[in-house]
């Protein structure tokens, strides 16, 4: 089944537009890559596809149902799960609130988080505007799993984690994966993307450049839209 | 002979009670009286000094107004005769009447229709001369308020307990209740217009002080009796008019007062009502062109006062007697009733500096 | 071997009962590229801020070009030749890139008590601020407000204003997170030639980064250094892959 | 840029067209309400300093506006009446020497201020502001030397030197001159290496310290300054009405300061004249139309900030641009 | 000046406290948990003040006003959510300033449209009329013992659905990020527009039961909204804990300084210069205190991240 089907959408900040109509889809239980140099529009997609920057034209729909004009929040109900770029995590509100201010009833469970990120259970009642760069990374993801969602969007997720805790969270999205979870992924690290991604989607100028299957990005495929 | 007339006064904000009862005294006698040729300009100051100066300017730069009246509050009154008598306008007070105004700085085309402000804190003093020894005086610390206590010792000779000054615009007043009860006095003197009297004499009924209060009529006017409720009764005030003086004039203006607003008329309504009177008995007399020979007319004070006799005094503010009322329930309505007169045909202490 | 251009000797901050630098003393010497490493919550960004000044430490010195800067300001330090990016950016969102690296450029001027002379045509200003744009390729993004600019452009620009002072130490916290693959690999050419300039202490998760760019690595496990030495040698320490490393040596 | 440069010229000319016209129409008091709006504007434009570039919120710029006030009625009653002052001073009658206390005395009073209230930020800002303006209120109301609640009345208008201050349309011209100069300083400030780094404190202060620049100095400078345009306002207040007292002081005053500044459009040249001329035409339009005016100046002002974001000059010249 | 004087003013002060508390509670949720600057608190104070008065006039039922205090509070507040401030908690504090100045004007001149300029009567019930005896042979009003004791239940109610419920968890969330607290799926729009009523509400209270013990008048709430700022400042923005400790010390200090001031400065001179004087300084009191504390501590006694 479909899980998200972005048509052509074309979003703008205030007058100036970041893209040119998008169109992708994912599957249930698809792991997609979206993939661009900086400023390519990646984060814009994601912030549209959860409405919290409204594309202007094209449609977006989640499971069959069209998200335009419904309000973030209606959205994530739809079964998005988001780990924002820059993590965003409630400064002023303590580890555990965090996660707990999140939760909707599902699998995922304050037990599961924690086990899933032990550092988490150290800091517990620290407030998340002290924590590592690191440990609010965890946070960001620990908080969108609490919202049980059924796509989960991961911006740059493993952005400033030491690479035994980047290991550890690539683990838990193959986990996650291998659960039937869907997820949107934006990564730099190819060699951890590439093999964990089932397609992937290569945006240029706020368009879509290129898509395919992992295997297909070639050297000088990457070379051409990635720089490597 | 058209005659215009400026009514700047209070009719927005927390003091717009006062104002509205003056507008509305104001325009009893006006209507009363069928005179056509006074048409009255009223504009809102909003107890805002800076606003007063610049409406009064307005009035008498853009509007020609002859004469400028209403302005509730001394130092709204303060920023706005200076310039006012300057231009050669005149101002009749309805309310307001800081001393400066009444001695040395009186001037020619100021006129106060209502009192200087120490004559009835002084009528309180007189009369607690008779009834109490020792007195607890309070009021806010302001210009207005230390007159108010130094109009009150100015005749009151016995025994002071304590001598307070409050904030201005205080709403509680435990602490110094607190005071009062400890203080062993026997009789409260307090000055403590508007909303800050109503505070304090629901929590004064409240604290359990039996000491009997008394204050000058204006804290226990009309407008805010009904605020205050049954904690007001029995209390001594002073004033020199009362609704229940005898006279044609009064019942005139009584009964046209509450038939044309449907209720009791305040001091503030009376005053405004004698400024009124006064500019329609100089109006028939002098021309407004002439503005000395009008303000003679005025000063004769050829009018019928619902508060009986009433003349003007060298510094142009009223002689006058003033009376103690008493808080009573009349067909379940608060009001004042009068007890007995303290004065005779009272002036004010600065009008021997007036020397203009 | 020359003086160290930055020593730091036996630093200390608690928060509580959290050591979160426990003793660090490190040093770094002209030249040098000085990665410090070490997992989530060691305590780098913590001893960056001590080192800069964002953060008071409890104990220890901090001396640049041989004299003591432990007690000065965020301000002063900055003037005596640290240079700084953050983490986690920290820009003035509306003023343009240009105007961002602009404002460096005048800090290292001299005065800002300057009331007279309008800064926009002030070529002194514009010039320096982007040259410096270009050597981190933003200039063509030179007036674009910072915060409208990408997650990737801010660090870059970052960077830029760092490049604008009168550095005599770099501190950079974490420079390639954010960089796309491109962007890593631009800015590692990058670093390379930047230590001509002065240098610099590189907190860094990027271990292709790492392992191309530092001369010395140094490793904080829970605000102590538990090792320090040549890329080589830390890649061998077995402490530092099961605390940190993993399968990445 | 330019278009914002076309809308502050054609609102110069307009204030400064009105009374001229008005006066040649027999309207003289709009020549009053005129130099009231140049002279809220130059208070204004004081606070749009502190308020607009440092994004520091005064909510007690009333007390420099008030003392400025002060000075010049105090100065001048002190003249008037022939009594010495402190240390045998006659007082004065002349502007000049007026402003020059002012600003004196008030940048002095702010520099106490700044140095407590800036180490508070935020809506602790905001309210240790107010604290200290309160503090400077209920101190005119009780001190009676100078009339305490009753204000203190200024007989005849200070003197500007070759002008007769007295005629409306002479004294229009001296607040309204000095509105341009306080607009002229406020736009050199802005544009300034100094103005550069005081409207990055406001973004981040955090970088500005990371570069080199001290925070503190730029915004107590800053705070300093604003206070002293302020005061100069507050004189010419104090003369225009002939009067002053505490309710220059009080936080009414430094709340419609702020409105004003938001109402034309925060941290823009223009600003204060813009969000001055609506506010007093509109007090003095509907006061004198309905006596339910401030129900319907709250419509409006709650219609300006939910509609047209960035004030009037915002409404009319779109966003701010920070080059 | 006996023992028993001193006792009682300091419970005077306690209970000064306990009421700017009642007063700022539901600021503190608007303003500090919220983080906005709503100005219009004291206009839902002051509607709760006349929906007591009107109600109790009209029904003879006091306890009828207080239920239709908090009723017409809430909905006001509601209102004045959906319709105004919705729109500005992603603006600067400036535009919330203006805006709610705004609400104060209209809401003030919109009561005196519909109830007139003159003061409203609203008295205390009949249950909780007379005073208690104190030891020491002084006596305590009733009512005001009431108003602590319903202070303190405020106290401990917020308290509580702030810091542990996760109702105060999320409305913690968004007022850091209302942004993300809406994309991980909380419908925050709705959950803040009760909170705003919830404090609008507690506000009603205040203006209700301290209505009843002062003039309910047009404007009333205004000389009270800047005392209740004070408190919330002086206590640490956003800690409830915070806004009853600086409300008792604002309370206490007020109260001893009206009544000790005039005391001490008539030891220096003449009794009739030390009233004003003293009095004077009195007035000044709470806003030394709060340039003191802040001066020391600029984050307030009880900083929230604390
Ligand atoms: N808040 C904003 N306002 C205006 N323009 C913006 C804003 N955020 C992003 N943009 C612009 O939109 C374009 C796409 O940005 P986006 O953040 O989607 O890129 P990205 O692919 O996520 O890049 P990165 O890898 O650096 O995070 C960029 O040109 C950027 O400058
Ligand atoms: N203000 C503070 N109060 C309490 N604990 C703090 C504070 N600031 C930092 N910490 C803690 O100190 C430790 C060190 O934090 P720091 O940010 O220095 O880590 P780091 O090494 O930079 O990690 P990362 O690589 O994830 O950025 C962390 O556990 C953090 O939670
Ligand atoms: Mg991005
Ligand atoms: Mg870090």
């Amino acid at each position: 089944m479909m899980l998200l089907d972005v048509h052509d959408i074309r979003t703008f900040y205030g007058s100036a537009q970041a893209l040119f109509g998008i169109t992708f889809q994912i599957e249930d239980g698809e792991v997609v890559a979206l993939m661009g140099r900086n400023g390519m529009g990646k984060s814009t997609t994601i912030k549209s596809i959860c409405n919290l920057m409204p594309p202007k034209g094209g449609r977006i729909s989640i499971a069959g149902t069209a998200t335009d004009r419904l309000p973030p929040h209606k959205v994530a109900r739809l079964g998005i799960g988001l780990v924002p770029e820059g993590r965003r995590c409630f400064p002023n509100l303590t580890v555990h609130e965090n996660l707990v201010a999140a939760a909707r009833p599902g699998q995922w469970t304050l037990a599961r988080v924690n086990a899933l990120f032990p550092r988490l259970v150290e800091r517990r009642d620290q407030l998340a505007r002290s924590l590592s760069g690191g440990e609010q990374q965890m946070l960001a993801v620990g908080r969108a799993l609490m919202t049980n969602p059924r796509l989960l969007i991961l911006d740059e997720a493993t952005e400033g984690l030491a690479p035994v805790i980047r290991q550890d969270i690539w683990r838990a999205i193959r986990t996650l994966k291998a659960e039937g979870l869907s997820i949107l992924v934006v990564d730099k690290t190819l060699s951890e993307l590439l093999p964990v991604a089932d397609r992937c989607v290569v945006l240029e100028n706020g368009q879509v450049a290129w898509t395919g299957v992992p295997q297909d990005l070639t050297a000088d495929l990457q070379d051409r839209y990635l720089g490597v | 002979e058209p005659i215009k007339v400026g009514l700047i006064t209070t009719l927005s904000g927390g003091g717009a009670g006062l104002g509205v009862d003056t507008r509305d005294g104001f325009m009893l006698a006006i209507k009363q009286s069928g005179n056509k040729d006074i048409t009255v300009v009223t504009e809102d100051d909003a107890q805002k000094p800076e606003l007063a100066v610049q409406i009064a300017d307005k009035m008498i730069q853009s509007d020609n107004v002859d004469i400028l009246t209403g302005i509730v509050w001394s130092n709204l009154l303060m920023a706005v005769v200076p310039g006012a008598v300057a231009q050669g306008k005149l101002y009749i007070s309805t309310n307001a009447a800081p001393a400066a105004l009444a001695g040395e700085k009186c001037d020619p085309l100021y006129f106060n229709a209502a009192y200087q402000n120490d004559n009835l804190h002084e009528a309180m003093g007189e009369y607690a001369n008779k009834v109490y020894k020792k007195m607890f005086i309070m009021a806010p610390n302001y210009p207005a308020g230390k007159d108010s206590l130094t109009g009150f010792k100015r005749y009151y000779k016995g025994e002071l307990a304590k001598e307070v000054y409050t904030q201005v615009g205080q709403t509680d007043y435990a602490a110094e209740i607190a005071q009062i009860r400890a203080s062993g006095a026997d009789g409260v003197f307090v000055f403590l217009p508007g909303g800050m009297g109503i505070s304090f004499m629901k929590q004064y009924a409240q604290s359990g002080v039996k000491i009997p209060v008394i204050g000058p009529g204006f804290s226990f006017s009309q407008d805010v009796l009904p605020a205050i409720g049954d904690a007001a009764l029995g209390v001594k005030a002073s004033g020199q008019w009362s609704k229940d003086l005898d006279n044609e004039a009064n019942k005139k203006f009584v009964a046209g007062f509450q038939k044309e607003y449907n209720r009791l008329p305040s001091l503030y309504a009376l005053q405004a009502y004698d400024a009124a009177q006064l500019i329609l008995s100089a109006s028939s007399k002098a021309s407004i062109k002439d503005v000395k020979a009008f303000a003679a007319a005025l000063n004769k004070a050829d009018i019928q006062s619902p508060r009986g006799k009433f003349k003007f005094n060298n510094n142009r503010h009223p002689i006058q007697d003033i009376y103690v009322t008493e808080v009573v329930k009349e067909n379940g309505t608060l009001t004042n009733k009068i007890v007995e007169k303290v004065f005779t045909d009272h002036g004010d202490a600065y009008a021997k500096d007036c020397k203009k | 071997m020359a003086e160290p251009v930055l020593d730091i000797k036996g630093l200390r901050k608690n928060f509580g009962a959290l050591k979160a630098t426990d003793d660090v003393s490190i040093s770094l010497y002209p030249g040098e590229i000085h990665a410090l490493i070490g997992p989530n919550g060691a305590g780098k960004s913590t001893l960056i801020h001590q080192i800069c000044g964002t953060l008071r430490q409890d104990q220890g010195s901090i001396r640049l070009a041989g004299k003591e800067i432990g007690n000065l300001g965020v301000a002063e330090r900055a003037r005596k030749g640290l240079g700084r990016t953050f983490q986690i950016s920290s820009l003035a969102v509306e003023f343009s890139a240009l105007r961002n690296v602009m404002l460096a450029v005048q800090a290292r001027q001299g005065s800002s008590f300057r009331f007279l002379r309008p800064v926009r045509s002030d070529r002194n200003l514009v010039d320096e601020a982007m040259d410096r744009l270009s050597r981190v390729g933003l200039a063509e993004r030179a007036h674009i407000p910072a915060g409208e600019l990408s997650h990737g452009e801010k660090r870059q620009l970052e960077i830029a204003i760092a490049l604008a002072l009168d550095v005599k130490a770099f501190l950079l916290d974490e420079p390639m997170a954010g960089m796309g693959p491109e962007g890593s690999k631009v800015l590692t050419g990058f670093l390379a030639k930047l230590r001509q300039e002065a240098p610099i202490l590189l907190v860094e998760h990027d271990m292709d980064a790492v392992f191309a760019l530092a001369d010395r690595i140094s490793v904080l496990v829970y605000g102590r250094i538990i090792a320090t030495g040549t890329v080589e040698e830390i890649r061998r320490d077995p402490v530092v892959r099961t605390a940190y490393l993993g399968d990445h040596a | 840029m330019s278009r914002e440069f076309l809308i502050n010229g054609v609102l110069a000319l307009l204030l400064l067209a009105v009374p001229f016209i008005a006066s040649a129409v027999g309207q003289p008091f709009t020549i009053t309400l005129a130099t009231r709006i140049a002279i809220l504007a130059l208070a204004a434009t004081g606070l749009n300093i502190a308020l607009g570039l440092g994004g520091l919120v005064s909510f007690g710029h009333a007390a420099f506006f008030g003392v400025g006030g002060y000075v010049a009625g105090i100065l001048s009653s002190h003249a008037f009446s022939g009594d010495p002052m402190i240390f045998g001073f006659e007082g004065s009658k002349q502007m000049l020497l007026i402003w020059l206390t002012a600003a004196i005395v008030a940048g002095l009073l702010g520099l106490l201020i700044g140095v407590i209230s800036l180490r508070t930020s935020g809506v602790y800002f905001i309210m240790i502001t107010l604290a200290f303006a309160q503090m400077v209120y209920y101190f005119a109301i009780s001190w009676p030397a100078y009339g305490g609640e009753d204000g203190l009345s200024i007989v005849v208008r200070n003197q500007f030197p070759g002008v007769n201050t007295m005629r409306p349309l002479t004294f229009f011209g001296v607040a309204y001159g000095a509105l341009i100069v306080g607009l002229g300083l406020f736009a050199m400030i802005r544009d300034s290496r100094f103005g550069a780094a005081l409207q990055a404190v406001r973004q981040n202060e955090v970088r500005v310290a990371s570069v080199g620049i001290s925070p503190l100095p730029i915004r107590l400078t800053a705070f300093v300054l604003s206070a002293m345009m302020t005061a100069l306002a507050g004189c010419l207040y104090a003369d225009l009405n002939r009067f002053v007292s505490p309710s220059m002081l009080s936080w009414h005053m430094s709340g419609e300061l702020i409105v004003l500044i938001i109402l034309g459009g925060t941290g823009r040249l223009f600003g204060p004249v813009a969000g001055a001329m609506l506010y007093v035409v509109i007090e003095s339009a509907l006061g004198g139309i309905t006596e339910r005016w401030q129900f319907f100046l709250g419509l409006i002002l709650l219609a300006t900030v939910l509609f047209a974001r960035g004030g009037v000059i915002g409404l009319l010249a779109g966003k701010a641009r920070h080059g | 000046m006996t023992f028993s004087l001193v006792l009682e003013q300091l419970l005077n002060g306690v209970q000064l406290g306990v009421m700017l508390f009642l007063m700022a509670a539901g600021l503190t949720l608007i303003f500090g948990v919220m983080g906005l600057i709503n100005l219009a608190h004291g206009s839902l104070y002051m509607v709760g003040a006349f929906a007591c008065a009107v109600v109790a006039a009209a029904t003879g039922s006091f306890w009828l006003g207080l239920a239709a205090s908090l009723a017409f509070a809430a909905a006001a507040g509601a209102l004045m959510e959906v319709v105004v401030i919705r729109r500005l908690y992603g603006r600067d504090h400036l535009d919330q300033v203006l805006a709610t100045f705004a609400l104060i004007l209209i809401f003030s001149e919109g009561t005196r449209w519909v109830f007139g300029s003159f003061p409203l009567y609203l008295d205390i019930p009949q249950l909780l009329q007379g005073a208690v005896p104190l030891p020491g042979g002084t006596a305590y009003p009733l009512y005001r013992l009431a108003i602590i004791v319903t202070g303190g239940l405020v106290a401990i109610g917020l308290t509580l659905l702030i810091s542990r419920t996760r109702l105060g968890m999320r409305i913690r969330a968004g007022e850091s990020d209302r942004e993300m607290i809406a994309a991980l799926g909380v419908d925050i729009r709705t959950l803040y527009t009760l909170v705003f009523a919830l404090g609008s509400a507690l506000a009603g209270l205040a203006g209700a039961m301290v209505g009843a013990l002062q003039s309910v008048q047009v404007g009333m709430g205004e000389p009270i909204l800047i005392l209740a700022f004070v408190v919330i400042v002086i206590g640490g923005i956003g800690s409830i804990k915070g806004a009853l400790i600086g409300a008792l010390l604002v309370g206490v200090v007020d109260t001893m300084g009206r009544f000790l001031l005039p005391q001490i400065v008539g030891l220096f001179m003449s009794s009739a210069q030390a009233g004003p004087v003293g009095g004077a300084i009195a007035s000044m009191l709470i806003y030394l205190l709060m340039a003191a504390i802040l001066a020391i501590k600029p984050r307030g006694l009880f900083p929230a991240q604390a």
